[in-house]
């Protein structure tokens, strides 16, 4: 996207938020294992991702980040394979989503980011890496040594943390010291900005403002986009246990979708529903029918080549597999 | 005798900890308010209040260099990481701190810490949830690695864990949390000392040695085999560290024959160590090498392929019957 | 042919290496401007740029996650940890990414990293700078590990670590870095695949299995008992992942008798995994038990303890003496 | 040291140096295989150690703090022993000594600075820990983590950083992004200061203030003290390597131990000098004397009691010792 547009970034956030209403519906019925629901992020997720440039950045994501996947353009289907327990990282390719592997590593690949836009620097591609990453994983040794190489080396990297005020029942009060992640920025000598999270648009300009930045050779900057986690840490949480109702009562007044339909016209959002409720469909059909992958997948990815082991490994367990 | 799952054996165990020895602290990822992902530091905030369970910052080196500098200052910390996979970052800590500390102190600073890991496979949970890091660990000089098979083990271990004076990294197998045993806390005075394996169900036709979730899934091996007439000796090695080498030789002399079953891939798994123990000790008596059952050199993979890496019955029961028919070739 | 040490040879790779692939990137604490602690990357930052042979912030994690994201760019990194003991704050980038990221991704994003690590002991240096982690890499599936014994096998195994797509640990024997050998580069077209090792000294009574430092230890000792006529053949293993099973076998099957040794302490040490495969291929042929010669169970000591830490030209000598003296009991 | 007295500073800074000294010249000699000099952060570690309170305070070092150790009374040849190779972690008693063991793992004891602190603040003993760390140590992840716990916790940390310019090869402008450790504190939301490293009442001052806060559960605090290795990173390095001899000239110029000296009477001078000589040769004589550790001591202290693997292995270690 090249300026911001409120229309698209709006239906960008609506499908992303009707599948992630499917996939809990889909866990419910036992058809998901497990699921991270996004709900509430979509503005944060949506707005940043839609800033990128798709020729040549690449986004660095954790496993609730369906947002970020749907305004890249990454099939929905692939991506929700990681929660299907299908395939760890997912069934896109990251190289054409430019997004990499789903990674359960809260906080374990902000330090790709800076190898990647290392890599970018090197070869003058403009590109620029953007690295999402929670209020919990700020807390992370490596999140202070990738900001502290970035910063060092110039590297075009957007450090972009969603800060959704929960890590599991850890509230951000006893994660962030000071209480912003933004205000780290200062220490290493780069930019730090505090943003809206549930505001797509603020989202857009700030990340695209820092992407800009990190191309015209500005390095690294820190974006902290206020936002909440609506729903459970995961679909076997129970927010309950550690949150108060009211909390969440007030977070859902600020509800990043309706926030971004509030700014259009009736038969837009009507558009973008119908629109939505048919991605629904196609990717409600394409979860339902996805096959598990062989068992030989198990051998195929470890090594370029399978080893020696690997081939008499294979071997045994097609004899178990077939008895 | 209460009847309750292990994941509330253990809970019952650091309840009991607690009440016995005030310098115990529990830390970790959610494990104060939340009461732990799996629920096995349930209500004990409650009870001991936020100074003595308490929930850290997501950062697992710095939950283990902070159990470091308490246990410098006299306390005797139970830190919780979240996940097996999780403690790589910690590993660190573990190794060039916790486990060398009172080593490189001559014995001035003891470090009584008791890791709880949530560990190994089963539960279909995603990436880096499913590992059994029992090798890495027992490589170790100074740790003492130990690992629960049922509730009333998990109660027992964990208490003795606890009072140890060294550094245990306690293994929880996820598979297990909720399974339910009997429960007798009045038996821990009578515990075995540390470093001792036991023999879950006595045989004579070949020794299977596991710890943790594969010592039920020995069991059922077991039965199946004594349909056929084959008597299996099924030993739960416990303490991965310090291994019961005697335990271990005094079984397989008898049987002559030993399959070693774990989750851990093959490769430099602590299934070698056991091939190779008990091979030293016993190498007259062995009528076949020692069998190894044990996950592939994969990456712990995805939940719909789980069950083709763990070992199964099935690979378990063709592992037995190789050692039975084994001749010298 | 020219003449050069460990040390040089490996300097050599690393200029043939970035000759010849302008991917290849070299960096990590003190490579650059000092040219390594070890002197090993001595003017390649002059020759090649800054840009590609560059110093990092003191930060393994890092270091290693930079890696994985410069992979990820089409590079081909060739980062330095500076010392073995301070790859465990690298190790969760190393197991749950590095070792991960091409199985992770189906394929799509290979990991050719290829981790220079000084490693192993011998050389009286402080605390963690002289660890042996070959059991713990070799254990993780999508790893590779090589140790180099001598100057022409540093250059060649290099080399081809840089150029394979796999990622490898590069384990460099800090107490061979200033041993002298021929190293001829011409040679590096007919190298033999990776994973295989290669018998450096025939012999019929008994195989000495080594990799690193201790391969010359063995020799010597290979020399001693040759003076009281016995044969030992000296197999280097160099692949410590893949492990050359077959070869190792082979050679077994022939002797009959096989002593492993290595620095790393003996529980759960990489020795295991060699004396259970070895004792699974060999089972009917072997005389005796593997016998393991290793450090002991204990953190690696200081400088004045070293040499009772090692294994020993004695020790090595009375377990060869024992696995040819060995009645089945 | 309950005030600052630049007199007593700058006896223990002549020690210091002395030691130093002639712990180089003992190396030169072949008598230390190895050593890290501490030539010019005499004031640095003086000065922050002074200001502590041995009844309860406690202090966690690395590998170049002999200053530090020569402030808390430890005796220099059981602190020295760790760099004759006899122990890696010194022959001191840490817990007398109110210094932690010897530590090579750059980084690696600031956690522990962070859960002594905790306990001391269970305890409600006024403890305070102070936690020593390089310019090279503040780029480790231990370091954020460390920070951001202690201040979530507000607990009794003093974090010390000797940024002495230096990381073996490795400037601080290539090290610390930003350039100051000090500007760090911000983002945790607690004070930090830079202070003249070669000022010994001036660190002293710094310190003694941080650790009032501190022991008044104002919580941590960062102190850059900013100094300069005037030797070589240890006694195998070559500065000639990697830094200009002009550089060492203009630090030369501001010696700590001189600076002490110019605000003292000559006399007071000269009785230093004599008490640091009397000290060398005791630590000289000392340390040439020192005998190795008996073997047995390689399996005495793994574990509280050695296992029975431990004792196999040391009852083999004995045979072939005795063979
Ligand atoms: C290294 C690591 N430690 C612990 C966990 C377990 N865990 C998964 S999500 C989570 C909380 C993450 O919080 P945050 O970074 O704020 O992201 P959010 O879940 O809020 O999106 C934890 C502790 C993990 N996945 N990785
Ligand atoms: C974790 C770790 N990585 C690398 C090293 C090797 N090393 C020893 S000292 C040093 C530089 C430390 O610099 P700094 O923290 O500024 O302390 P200084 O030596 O200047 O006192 C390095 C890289 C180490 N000891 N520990
Ligand atoms: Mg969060
Ligand atoms: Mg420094």
């Amino acid at each position: 996207m090249h300026s911001a547009d409120a229309r698209e970034l709006h239906r960008l956030m609506l499908v992303a938020r009707r599948l992630d209403e499917e996939a809990v519906a889909l866990q419910r019925q036992g058809r998901i294992p497990a699921y991270a629901p996004s709900r509430g992020q979509e503005a944060a997720q949506v707005g940043s991702a839609a800033a990128l440039d798709p020729t040549r950045d690449f986004a660095f994501g954790h496993y609730r980040d369906l947002g970020a996947a749907v305004a890249l353009g990454v099939d929905p289907v692939a991506y929700l394979a990681a929660h299907l327990n299908i395939w760890h990282g997912g069934l896109y390719d990251p190289r054409q989503a430019r997004l990499a592997p789903f990674n359960a590593v809260v906080g374990g690949t902000v330090t790709h980011a800076v190898g990647w836009a290392m890599g970018a620097k090197l070869d003058h591609t403009g590109g620029v890496a953007l690295s999402y990453f929670g209020d919990g994983a700020s807390s992370q040794g490596d999140v202070h040594e990738a900001m502290n190489t970035a910063a060092l080396h110039e590297l075009g990297v957007v450090f972009f943390c969603q800060n959704n005020g929960w890590a599991i029942s850890v509230p951000t009060a006893r994660q962030v010291a000071g209480g912003s992640v933004a205000a780290r920025a200062a220490g290493y000598g780069i930019p730090g900005h505090e943003v809206d999270g549930n505001d797509a648009l603020a989202v857009f300009e700030a990340t695209r403002a820092a992407l800009n930045r990190a191309r015209d050779g500005g390095g690294p900057s820190v974006i902290e986009a206020r936002t909440y986690r609506m729903g459970p840490h995961s679909t076997s949480d129970d927010p309950g246990r550690y949150r108060a109702l009211e909390e969440e009562r007030a977070w859902a007044e600020k509800d990043p979708v309706a926030r971004a339909a509030s700014a259009l016209a009736a038969e837009e959002i009507a558009e973008a529903e119908d629109h939505a409720a048919e991605e629904v469909r196609r990717v409600r059909e394409g979860l339902l029918t996805l096959a598990d992958r062989p068992g030989e997948d198990l051998f195929s990815f470890v090594y370029r080549e399978p080893t020696r082991a690997l081939h008499e490994q294979r071997r045994q367990w097609k004899e178990t597999a077939g008895a | 005798m209460p009847e309750m799952s292990l994941q509330q054996s253990l809970n019952l165990a650091l309840r009991h900890a607690c009440e016995d020895d005030d310098r115990v602290l529990i830390f970790g990822e959610d494990v104060g308010r939340l009461g732990g992902v799996f629920r096995v530091t349930d209500g004990l905030q409650d009870k001991f209040g936020e100074h003595r369970v308490f929930d850290t910052p997501l950062a697992e080196s710095g939950i283990m260099g902070m159990a470091v500098g308490l246990a410098m200052a006299g306390w005797r910390p139970v830190p919780e990481i979240q996940f097996d996979g999780f403690s790589y970052p910690a590993i660190d800590q573990i190794v060039n701190q916790v486990a060398r500390m009172h080593y490189r102190s001559r014995g001035a600073l003891p470090m009584p810490i008791t890791l709880r890991l949530p560990s190994f496979g089963g539960i279909r949970a995603p990436e880096h949830h499913g590992e059994s890091l029992e090798s890495l660990f027992a490589h170790v000089p100074g740790l003492k690695v130990v690992a629960p098979s049922a509730p009333d083990e998990g109660y027992h271990l964990l208490r003795q864990a606890i009072v140890d004076p060294d550094p245990v990294i306690f293994m929880e197998p996820k598979a297990r949390y909720w399974h339910r045993g009997t429960v007798d806390p009045a038996e821990h005075a009578d515990r075995p000392p540390v470093g001792t394996s036991r023999v879950v169900r006595p045989g004579r036709h070949a020794t299977l040695v596991a710890w943790g979730a594969m010592v039920a899934r020995c069991l059922r091996v077991a039965e199946l085999a004594a349909e056929d007439g084959v008597e299996l000796e099924v030993l739960d090695l416990r303490w991965l560290k310090p291994i019961d080498a005697e335990g271990l030789a005094a079984s397989v002399a008898r049987t002559r024959r030993a399959v070693v079953v774990h989750e851990a891939p093959l490769t430099a798994g602590l299934g070698a160590e056991i091939s190779a123990l008990v091979t030293e000790r016993c190498f007259g008596e062995l009528r076949a090498p020692v069998q190894r059952v044990t996950g592939y050199d994969v990456p712990y993979p995805s939940g719909a392929l789980e069950d083709e890496y763990l070992p199964s019955v099935d690979r378990i029961l063709t592992a037995v019957q190789t050692t039975l028919e084994y001749r010298r070739g």
